[in-house]
C-alpha cells in the first residue's frame, strides 16, 4: 500500500509539474496566481499521500497550514493587484489582448 | 445572538477537538490540560468569529442547511466531472460567457455564501456583481441551464433563514 | 521496485526546475509566483527529510509570508525586470564562478563524513529535564535558548528600519502597504469565516508544539496572516505606530524570557536556565507570550512603513 | 476487510489523481483566464476530497481521518473564494468583451 | 544515491543558482529573491546534514527521525530571512515611490536598454 | 587596593557577561515602549551603565589573567551555547561602549526630541538602531557559537542598514539597499560555512571545533570550502577592496552620527569575527597562501582607498574613502602573524587590535566633525572649505587631531600599532607590507593636506555659518581624536590585555 500511495503521490507531482507550465507562459498574472493556486491545492494532496505513506506525524497540521497560506496568498495577488499596481493592470491589459485570437469556437 | 453564538463556540470547539484530539491521550487526567485550552481558544475565536460576522436576527433552519450541504456535495462532484470531461475531450468543447443573474438575496455576507457555492457547481463561476440586483456568472457553457440551476440553488439558500419567501 | 526514490527525484527535479524559473523569468510576478510555488514544494521536501517542524515554518513563513511580501512588491514595481546588468563577458565569467561553488559544494556534500556526527543523542538525553517532548522545541527553548531570545529581538530592529523608512509627517499613522481592497463581497465573506479558524489551527500550533511538531514560529505566522487578512478585506484597521498597546505587546514576549532568564541566575544558576520542575510550564508561558509579539511583529513587517491616508 | 479497505483506497485514490490531471489539462487547454478558473474551483477540489476519502482507512486512528477532512473542507473554502476573487481581478472590459467575441458561434 | 544525498546536490545547485542570479541581475526584487534562494539552499543543506545525523532520537522513541540542532537552527534562520527580505522590500518600494528605479545599475546605464517590444 | 565593591563585582565571574549581552537589548525593548522624549535619556544612561560594564569585564578579564567562560542556561558546549571574554573581546567591548557612549551624547542634539513634541520618526529609529547596533557588536564579542554569531552578524546588519537610510533621500536609499544586499549575502555565506562546520564535525562551539580541528588528519576538504565561505562572507560585510563598493556612498550619506558608528565599529564586527575564526579556530591554515592572500588584498585596499580619498570632492566621501584605506591596514595582520614566531604572532594581533582602536576612535572624531561642518555650512565641498578653520577652530581641530591619529604620528595608537606590526614584518624578511604601510601612511597625509590646504585657506574672510555647531559636540569630536592620538601611551600592562586567552605556542608548534 505504502507504495501505492508514493506512486499516486509520484503522479500528483507529475500534473503540478505539468501545471507550471502555465506559470511559465502565464500570459497574465491572474494565470499565473491562478495556477499556483492549482499547483498548491496539488502540493497538499502530495503531502497527505506522502505523509500517510511514511506515517508522519502531524501531517493533518502542515496540510490545514498550507491551505490556510495559499488562500491568504491569493488574496494578498487580488489586493495588490487592484490597489497598488498601476503599472500591473496596464501590463495585463496589455498582454490579454494577445488571447481573443485562440478563443474556443 | 447568543444562541448563534453557543452555535458558533460549538463548532469552533469542534474543530479544536478535531485538531487536538484529546481523547488520543492516554488517561482523562492528561487530556485536560488540551480542554481547558481547547476551552480558551475556542471562545477567543468565538468573540473573533462575532466581531467579524455579527449575526442576524433570524433563526437557522438547520434540517435546510443539512439538505444544501448534500447538494452543493454532490453538485461539486458532478462539476469536477463536467470539467474532467470537457478538459480530456478532444474537441474541447466549451462556449464560454456571461450571464446576468437577478438576485434575490440582499447584498448581505448570505450573497457572498452564495456567490461562493454557485462557483463549486458545474459550469458557473461567479465574477462579480454589476448592479445592486445582479450577480455576474461566468458560465462554461452557455447552452446549459445555467439561471434556472442558480435560482434552484438560490431558493435552496433562502429557505435556509428566509422560511416566507421560499416557493 | 521502491517509489521513494521516485518522489525524491521528483521533488528535486521539481525544485531545481522552480529555481531556475526564479533566476531566469523575464517577468517580475511570474518569478514570484514561481518562488511561492518553490515553498511549497520545498515544505514536501522538508517532510521527506522528516523535518516536519521545519516544513511548516517553511510553509508559513517561507513560502506563505514572504511570498505576500514579494507578491506586494511585484504589483508596485513595474511589470519587467530592468534591462542591464553585467554584460555578456562577465554573465560567463560569473555563471562559471557559480558553477564552480555548486559543484565544490556538492563535492563536500558526497564527502561528508560517515556515519554524520549528529547532536541527537545528546539532545535525547537532555530533553527530559525541559520536560517537553518535542526535541526541536526543547533546543529552541532551552539548550539554544540565548538563539531564540537574540532572534525575537533582531525583529525589532528589523521592524523599527522599515518604519523608519516612512516620511516624517507621516510619523503617527497607520502602516500603508497593505491597502484595503474596496467592498468585494467574497473577500469579506473570506475574512469573515477563515479567521476564526485559523486562530485555532494558530493556537494548537503554539499548544501543541511543546510535545509534538509545531511551534511559536508556525503558530505566530499563521495568526500574523490570519490579521493581515482581515485589514486587506477593510475589515480592521492597522495601529498607528506610536500605538502604546501594541508597543506592550511587541516587546511583552521578549520581556518576559529575558526575565525568566534572569531569574535563572537565582534560580537555576545560570542566565536563562529553568528551575528543575517548572522548566516545562515555564517554557509554555515563553511560547504563549512569544507567539503574540512575533505574530505581531510578522504582520507588522508585512505591513510596511506608516504612511498618510489621503 | 483489510483487502476491501485497501481496494476502496486505491480506487478513490486513483480517481482523485485523475482529476488532479483533469484540472492540470484544463489549466493548460482551456482558452482564457476565466474557462482556467472553473478547472481550478471544480477538478482539484473533488481531486484532493476523493484522496482525503481515500486516505481514511489507512490512517491510524477517527481523528487523524477527521483531520483530513478539515483540510478538505478548508481547501473547499479556499478554493470557492479565491476562485471568484481571482474572476474579479481579470480586467472586466477586456475579458467580457473577448468572450463576446469568442462565444459568437 | 540516496534522497538524502540528492537533496544535499540540490541545496548546492540552488546556492550556485543563486548566486548567478544575485550577481548578475539588475532589477532588486530579483536580487531579493535570488538572496532567498541562497538562503533556501543553505537550509537545505544543512536539513540534509541533521537527516544524516538522525536515528537515535527516533530509537529514544520521540517520534522525529533527524537531529534536532540544524532543525531548530533553520527554523530560526527562516524568520531571520523574511525579517531580511522585508527591511529589503520596504528599501525597494519606497526608493521606487521617491521616484528611484529599480535597480542599483549606476545612472549611465552600460548598454542600451533593450527595445520594449519581444525579444524571444 | 581596589574597594571592596569592585572585589564583589569582579566575584561575579562569568554571570558578569550577561550585562553587556542583556543592557542593550533591554534597551531596545523598553526603548520601543518608552518611546518619545526618554527614549535619548533612557539609552544615554545604558550606555553610560554600559562603559561600566565593559570595563568591568576588562578588569575581570585582566585579574584572573584567563578568559571568563560562562554556559548559558547551565548547558554545556555542543548542545549549549558558551560565552567566553578574552582580551580581543574585552577590547571590542570597550571600544564599542566608548564610542556608542561618545556618539550618545553627540546625538542628544540632532536626535533629541524638543519638549512639547511627541515622538519623531528620526530620533525613536535613532536610537533603537544604536542600542541595536551595540547589542549586535556585544554578542559578536562574546559569542562563542557559530551560529549565536550568525544571529549577532544580522541584528548587527539589521540595524546599521536603517541607519544608512535615516534621511530619507533616493540617494541614501540606494546606497543602504546595496549595503544590504552585500551584507546579506556576507551573512548567507557565513551561514553556509557554518553549516559545513557541523556537518563535518558536529559541533558549532569555536572552542571544540578547533580541538576538532586540530586533531582532524588529513584536514578534511569541508573545512576548506567552509573557511573560504566564511571568509568571503565576512570580508563582503567589511567591505574589503574588491567587496568595498557599497561602503563609501553608504557611510557617506548617512548622518554624521550614525557614519561614526557604522566606519567606526560595524565593519570591525565582521573583522572581529575574521580574527576569531582564522586565529582562534584553524590558526594552523594561517601559514597558507590564505593569509597572504588577505594581506595582499589589504594592501591593495591601503592604495586603492588612499588613492581615491585624494580624488573627492566632498568631506564626508573623503572620510569613507579613508575608512576604506584603514580597513586595508587591519588585514596584514594575516600575514604577519603568519611570518612571525608565536611571541611574534601575538604582537603582531596586539598590534592589529590596537590599530582596530585608534581608527574607530580618530574615525568616529573625525566623521563627527566632518558632520559639523558639512551641518554649518549646508555643505561639504572640500574646496569650498575656506576659512572653516577659523569659524570652527575646535571642530578643525578635531578633525585634524584624528588625521594626525590616522597617519601615525609619535604618540599615536596607529604609531605604537605599526611599530608592532613592523617588528615582525622586518624578522620575517617580509619587508613589503612595511613599506605598503609607509606608503599608505604617505597617502593619508596627502590627502589630509589637501583638506587643510582648503580649511586654512580665506583666513581673513570667515565663511557664514547657517548654523552653529553646540560647544558640546565639538568638544566630544575633539575628545574621540585626541583619545586616539594618545592612545600609544597607555602603559604595557594594559596592551598585555589582548594577549589573554591567546595561545601563540600552537600557531609557532603547527608551523
Amino acid at each position: 500500500m505504502t507504495e501505492f500511495l508514493l506512486a499516486a503521490a509520484v503522479f500528483v507531482l507529475g500534473t503540478v509539474a505539468l501545471g507550471l507550465v502555465r506559470i511559465l507562459r502565464g500570459p497574465t498574472n491572474a494565470d499565473r496566481m491562478l495556477a499556483a493556486q492549482l499547483l498548491g491545492t496539488g502540493g497538499v494532496a502530495a503531502l497527505l499521500l506522502l505523509g500517510v505513506a511514511t506515517g508522519t506525524s502531524a501531517l493533518a497540521e502542515v496540510g490545514l497550514l498550507l491551505a490556510l497560506l495559499a488562500a491568504f496568498a491569493s488574496v494578498a495577488f487580488v489586493s495588490g493587484a487592484t490597489s497598488g499596481g498601476h503599472t500591473t493592470s496596464g501590463g495585463q491589459a496589455a498582454r490579454g489582448g494577445e488571447e481573443p485570437g485562440r478563443d474556443a469556437g | 445572538m447568543l444562541r448563534s453564538a453557543l452555535g458558533r463556540w460549538a463548532l469552533l470547539f469542534g474543530f479544536w477537538l478535531l485538531l487536538a484530539g484529546p481523547w488520543d491521550g492516554a488517561s482523562w487526567r492528561e487530556a485536560l490540560p488540551d480542554l481547558a485550552v481547547g476551552l480558551l481558544a475556542g471562545s477567543l475565536a468565538t468573540w473573533v468569529s462575532l466581531r467579524l460576522l455579527p449575526p442576524t436576527p433570524e433563526r437557522i433552519r438547520y434540517g435546510a442547511l443539512l439538505r444544501l450541504a448534500s447538494q452543493f456535495l454532490g453538485k461539486s462532484i458532478v462539476a469536477g466531472f463536467d470539467i474532467a470531461r470537457r478538459a480530456f475531450d478532444p474537441r474541447l468543447p466549451l462556449r464560454p460567457g456571461y450571464l446576468d443573474y437577478p438576485v434575490r438575496i440582499p447584498p448581505s455576507p448570505d450573497r457572498a455564501a452564495f456567490g461562493a457555492l454557485t462557483s463549486l457547481t458545474p459550469g458557473t463561476l461567479a465574477v462579480g456583481s454589476d448592479e445592486k440586483d445582479h450577480l455576474v456568472y461566468h458560465c462554461l457553457d452557455l447552452d446549459q441551464p445555467n439561471a434556472a440551476s442558480l435560482a434552484s440553488d438560490e431558493a435552496l439558500l433562502l429557505r435556509i433563514r428566509f422560511a416566507d419567501s421560499a416557493q | 521496485m521502491s517509489m521513494a526514490p521516485a518522489v525524491d527525484a521528483g521533488l528535486a527535479l521539481l525544485i531545481l526546475g522552480l529555481g531556475l524559473w526564479i533566476i531566469a523569468a523575464r517577468s517580475n510576478f511570474a518569478a514570484v509566483v514561481g518562488f511561492m510555488t518553490y515553498g511549497l514544494m520545498l515544505a514536501l521536501v522538508w517532510v521527506r527529510l522528516t523535518a516536519v517542524d521545519v516544513a511548516m515554518t517553511e510553509a508559513a513563513l517561507g513560502a506563505g509570508l514572504t511570498g505576500v511580501l514579494l507578491l506586494g512588491a511585484a504589483a508596485r514595481l513595474p511589470a519587467e525586470a530592468p534591462g542591464g546588468g553585467p554584460g555578456a563577458g562577465l554573465r560567463v565569467l560569473v555563471a562559471v564562478l557559480c558553477v564552480g561553488v555548486a559543484a565544490a559544494l556538492a563535492g563536500v556534500v558526497l564527502s561528508l563524513p560517515e556515519p554524520a556526527p549528529s547532536l541527537a543523542p545528546l539532545v535525547a538525553e537532555n530533553l527530559p529535564p525541559t520536560g517537553v517532548k518535542n526535541p526541536v522545541t526543547g533546543v529552541l527553548l532551552a539548550h539554544r535558548a540565548i538563539d531564540t531570545l537574540l532572534e525575537t529581538v533582531v525583529l525589532i530592529p528589523a521592524l523599527i528600519g522599515v518604519w523608519a523608512l516612512a516620511a516624517d509627517r507621516a510619523w503617527g499613522a497607520r502602516p500603508g502597504a497593505l491597502t484595503p481592497r474596496p467592498s468585494s463581497s467574497s473577500l469579506t465573506l473570506l475574512a469573515q469565516v477563515l479567521p476564526p479558524f485559523g486562530i485555532l489551527v494558530g493556537v494548537h500550533l503554539v499548544w501543541a508544539g511543546a510535545d509534538e511538531p509545531g511551534g511559536k514560529f508556525q503558530g505566530a505566522a499563521v495568526l500574523a496572516a490570519m490579521w493581515v487578512l482581515v485589514v486587506m478585506a477593510g475589515l480592521a484597521d492597522l495601529p498607528k505606530v506610536t500605538n502604546r498597546l501594541m508597543r506592550y505587546t511587541l516587546v511583552l514576549g521578549p520581556l518576559v524570557f529575558v526575565a525568566i532568564g534572569l531569574a535563572g541566575i537565582w534560580t537555576a544558576g545560570a542566565f536563562l536556565a529553568l528551575p528543575a520542575g517548572y522548566a516545562k510550564p515555564l517554557i509554555v508561558l515563553i511560547e504563549v507570550v512569544l507567539t503574540l509579539s512575533v505574530a505581531l511583529m510578522l504582520g507588522l513587517l508585512l505591513a510596511g512603513p506608516p504612511k498618510e491616508r489621503a | 476487510m483489510s483487502l476491501a479497505l485497501d481496494l476502496f483506497t486505491i480506487m478513490s485514490v486513483a480517481l482523485g489523481a485523475l482529476f488532479f490531471l483533469a484540472g492540470t489539462v484544463g489549466l493548460l487547454r482551456f482558452p482564457d483566464t476565466l474557462t482556467r478558473l472553473h478547472a481550478l474551483t471544480k477538478a482539484d477540489n473533488l481531486g484532493l476530497g476523493l484522496i482525503v476519502l481515500g486516505l481514511l482507512p489507512q490512517v491510524g486512528s477517527v481523528v487523524a481521518g477527521l483531520g483530513l477532512i478539515a483540510v478538505w473542507l478548508l481547501a473547499l473554502l479556499a478554493g470557492a473564494t479565491v476562485g471568484q476573487l481571482l474572476a474579479g481581478a481579470v480586467p472586466p472590459s477586456e475579458s467580457r468583451q473577448s468572450h463576446r467575441e469568442g462565444s459568437r458561434p | 544515491m540516496s534522497g538524502t544525498t540528492l537533496f544535499g546536490l540540490c541545496g548546492a545547485a540552488l546556492v550556485g543558482l543563486g548566486l548567478y542570479g544575485l550577481i548578475c541581475h539588475p532589477g532588486v526584487l530579483r536580487k531579493i529573491l535570488a538572496f532567498n534562494l541562497i538562503g533556501s539552499g543553505v537550509f537545505l543543506l544543512f536539513g540534509v546534514i541533521a537527516k544524516r545525523g538522525g536515528g537515535a532520537l527516533a530509537a529514544a522513541g520521540a517520534g522525529v527521525d533527524g537531529d534536532p540542532v540544524p532543525q531548530a537552527l533553520v527554523i530560526t534562520g527562516l524568520v531571520v530571512a523574511f525579517a531580511a527580505t522585508a527591511i529589503a522590500v520596504a528599501l525597494l518600494l519606497r526608493l521606487v515611490e521617491l521616484g528611484g528605479r529599480d535597480t542599483l545599475e549606476d545612472e549611465a546605464p552600460r548598454r542600451a536598454p533593450p527595445p520594449p517590444g519581444r525579444r524571444s | 587596593m581596589s574597594p571592596a565593591w569592585l572585589a564583589d563585582v569582579l566575584a561575579l565571574g562569568g554571570d558578569l557577561l550577561v550585562v553587556p549581552l542583556m543592557l542593550p537589548v533591554g534597551g531596545l525593548l523598553l526603548g520601543l515602549v518608552l518611546g518619545g522624549r526618554h527614549l535619548a535619556r533612557v539609552a544615554l544612561a545604558l550606555m553610560v551603565l554600559g562603559l561600566a560594564a565593559a570595563l568591568a569585564v576588562a578588569a575581570a578579564v585582566l585579574q584572573a589573567g584567563a578568559p571568563l567562560h560562562y554556559e548559558l542556561g547551565g548547558w554545556s558546549a555542543p548542545l549549549g551555547v558558551g560565552l567566553k571574554a578574552d582580551g580581543l573581546s574585552a577590547v571590542l567591548l570597550l571600544i564599542s561602549a566608548l564610542v556608542v557612549l561618545a556618539v550618545g551624547i553627540y546625538a542628544q542634539r540632532p536626535f533629541g526630541v524638543a519638549p512639547g513634541t511627541a515622538e519623531t520618526r528620526s530620533s525613536l529609529a535613532f536610537w533603537m538602531l544604536l542600542l541595536g547596533v551595540w547589542a549586535g557588536l556585544n554578542t559578536v564579542a562574546l559569542g562563542q557559537d557559530l551560529f549565536t554569531l550568525f544571529v549577532a552578524l544580522e541584528l548587527l546588519t539589521f540595524s546599521a542598514v536603517p541607519l544608512v537610510a535615516l534621511d530619507g533621500r533616493a540617494e541614501t536609499l540606494t546606497a543602504a539597499l546595496r549595503y544590504l544586499l552585500f551584507a546579506l549575502l556576507g551573512s548567507v555565506l557565513y551561514l553556509l560555512g557554518a553549516v559545513l562546520f557541523y556537518g563535518t564535525f558536529g559541533t558549532l562551539d569555536i572552542a571544540l571545533l578547533a580541538t576538532a580541528i586540530r586533531g582532524a588528519d588529513p584536514l578534511p576538504p569541508a573545512l576548506l570550502a567552509a573557511a573560504s565561505l566564511m571568509t568571503v562572507g565576512l570580508l563582503a560585510k567589511t567591505a574589503l577592496f574588491p567587496l568595498h563598493l557599497w561602503l563609501p556612498p553608504a557611510h557617506a550619506g548617512a548622518p554624521p552620527a550614525a557614519s561614526a558608528v557604522l566606519s567606526a565599529l560595524v565593519v570591525k564586527g565582521s573583522f572581529f569575527l575574521i580574527v576569531r575564526i582564522w586565529f582562534d579556530l584553524m590558526p594552523m591554515l594561517l601559514t597558507t597562501t590564505a593569509a597572504q592572500i588577505l594581506g595582499a588584498l589589504g594592501v591593495a585596499a591601503i592604495l586603492y582607498g588612499g588613492l581615491l580619498a585624494l580624488r573627492q570632492a566632498r568631506l564626508k566621501l573623503l572620510v569613507a574613502y579613508s575608512t576604506l584605506a584603514q580597513l586595508g591596514y587591519l588585514f596584514l595582520v594575516f600575514p604577519l602573524a603568519a611570518a612571525s614566531e608565536a611571541a611574534g604572532s601575538v604582537d603582531v594581533l596586539t598590534g592589529g587590535m590596537l590599530q582596530l582602536v585608534s581608527h574607530a576612535l580618530a574615525k568616529a572624531g573625525m566623521f563627527l566633525a566632518a558632520g559639523l561642518i558639512a551641518a554649518s555650512l549646508g555643505q561639504d565641498q572640500i574646496s569650498a572649505l575656506g576659512g572653516i578653520a577659523r569659524a570652527m577652530p575646535i571642530t578643525v581641530l578635531a578633525f585634524g587631531l584624528g588625521g594626525l591619529a590616522l597617519v601615525g604620528l609619535e604618540p599615536s595608537g596607529a604609531y605604537l600599532a605599526k611599530s608592532l606590526l613592523d617588528g615582525p614584518a622586518a624578522a620575517g624578511g617580509q619587508w613589503w607590507w612595511g613599506l605598503a604601510m609607509s606608503v599608505g601612511g604617505l597617502l593619508t597625509a596627502a590627502y589630509l593636506i589637501r583638506v587643510f590646504y582648503h580649511a586654512l585657506a580665506g583666513f581673513q574672510l570667515p565663511p557664514s555659518l547657517k548654523r552653529r555647531p553646540a560647544r558640546y559636540q565639538e568638544l566630544i569630536a575633539l575628545a574621540l581624536a585626541l583619545g586616539a592620538l594618545l592612545l600609544g601611551l597607555l602603559p604595557t600592562e594594559l596592551l598585555g590585555l589582548v594577549e589573554i586567552g591567546r595561545t601563540g605556542v600552537e600557531l609557532g608548534g603547527l608551523r
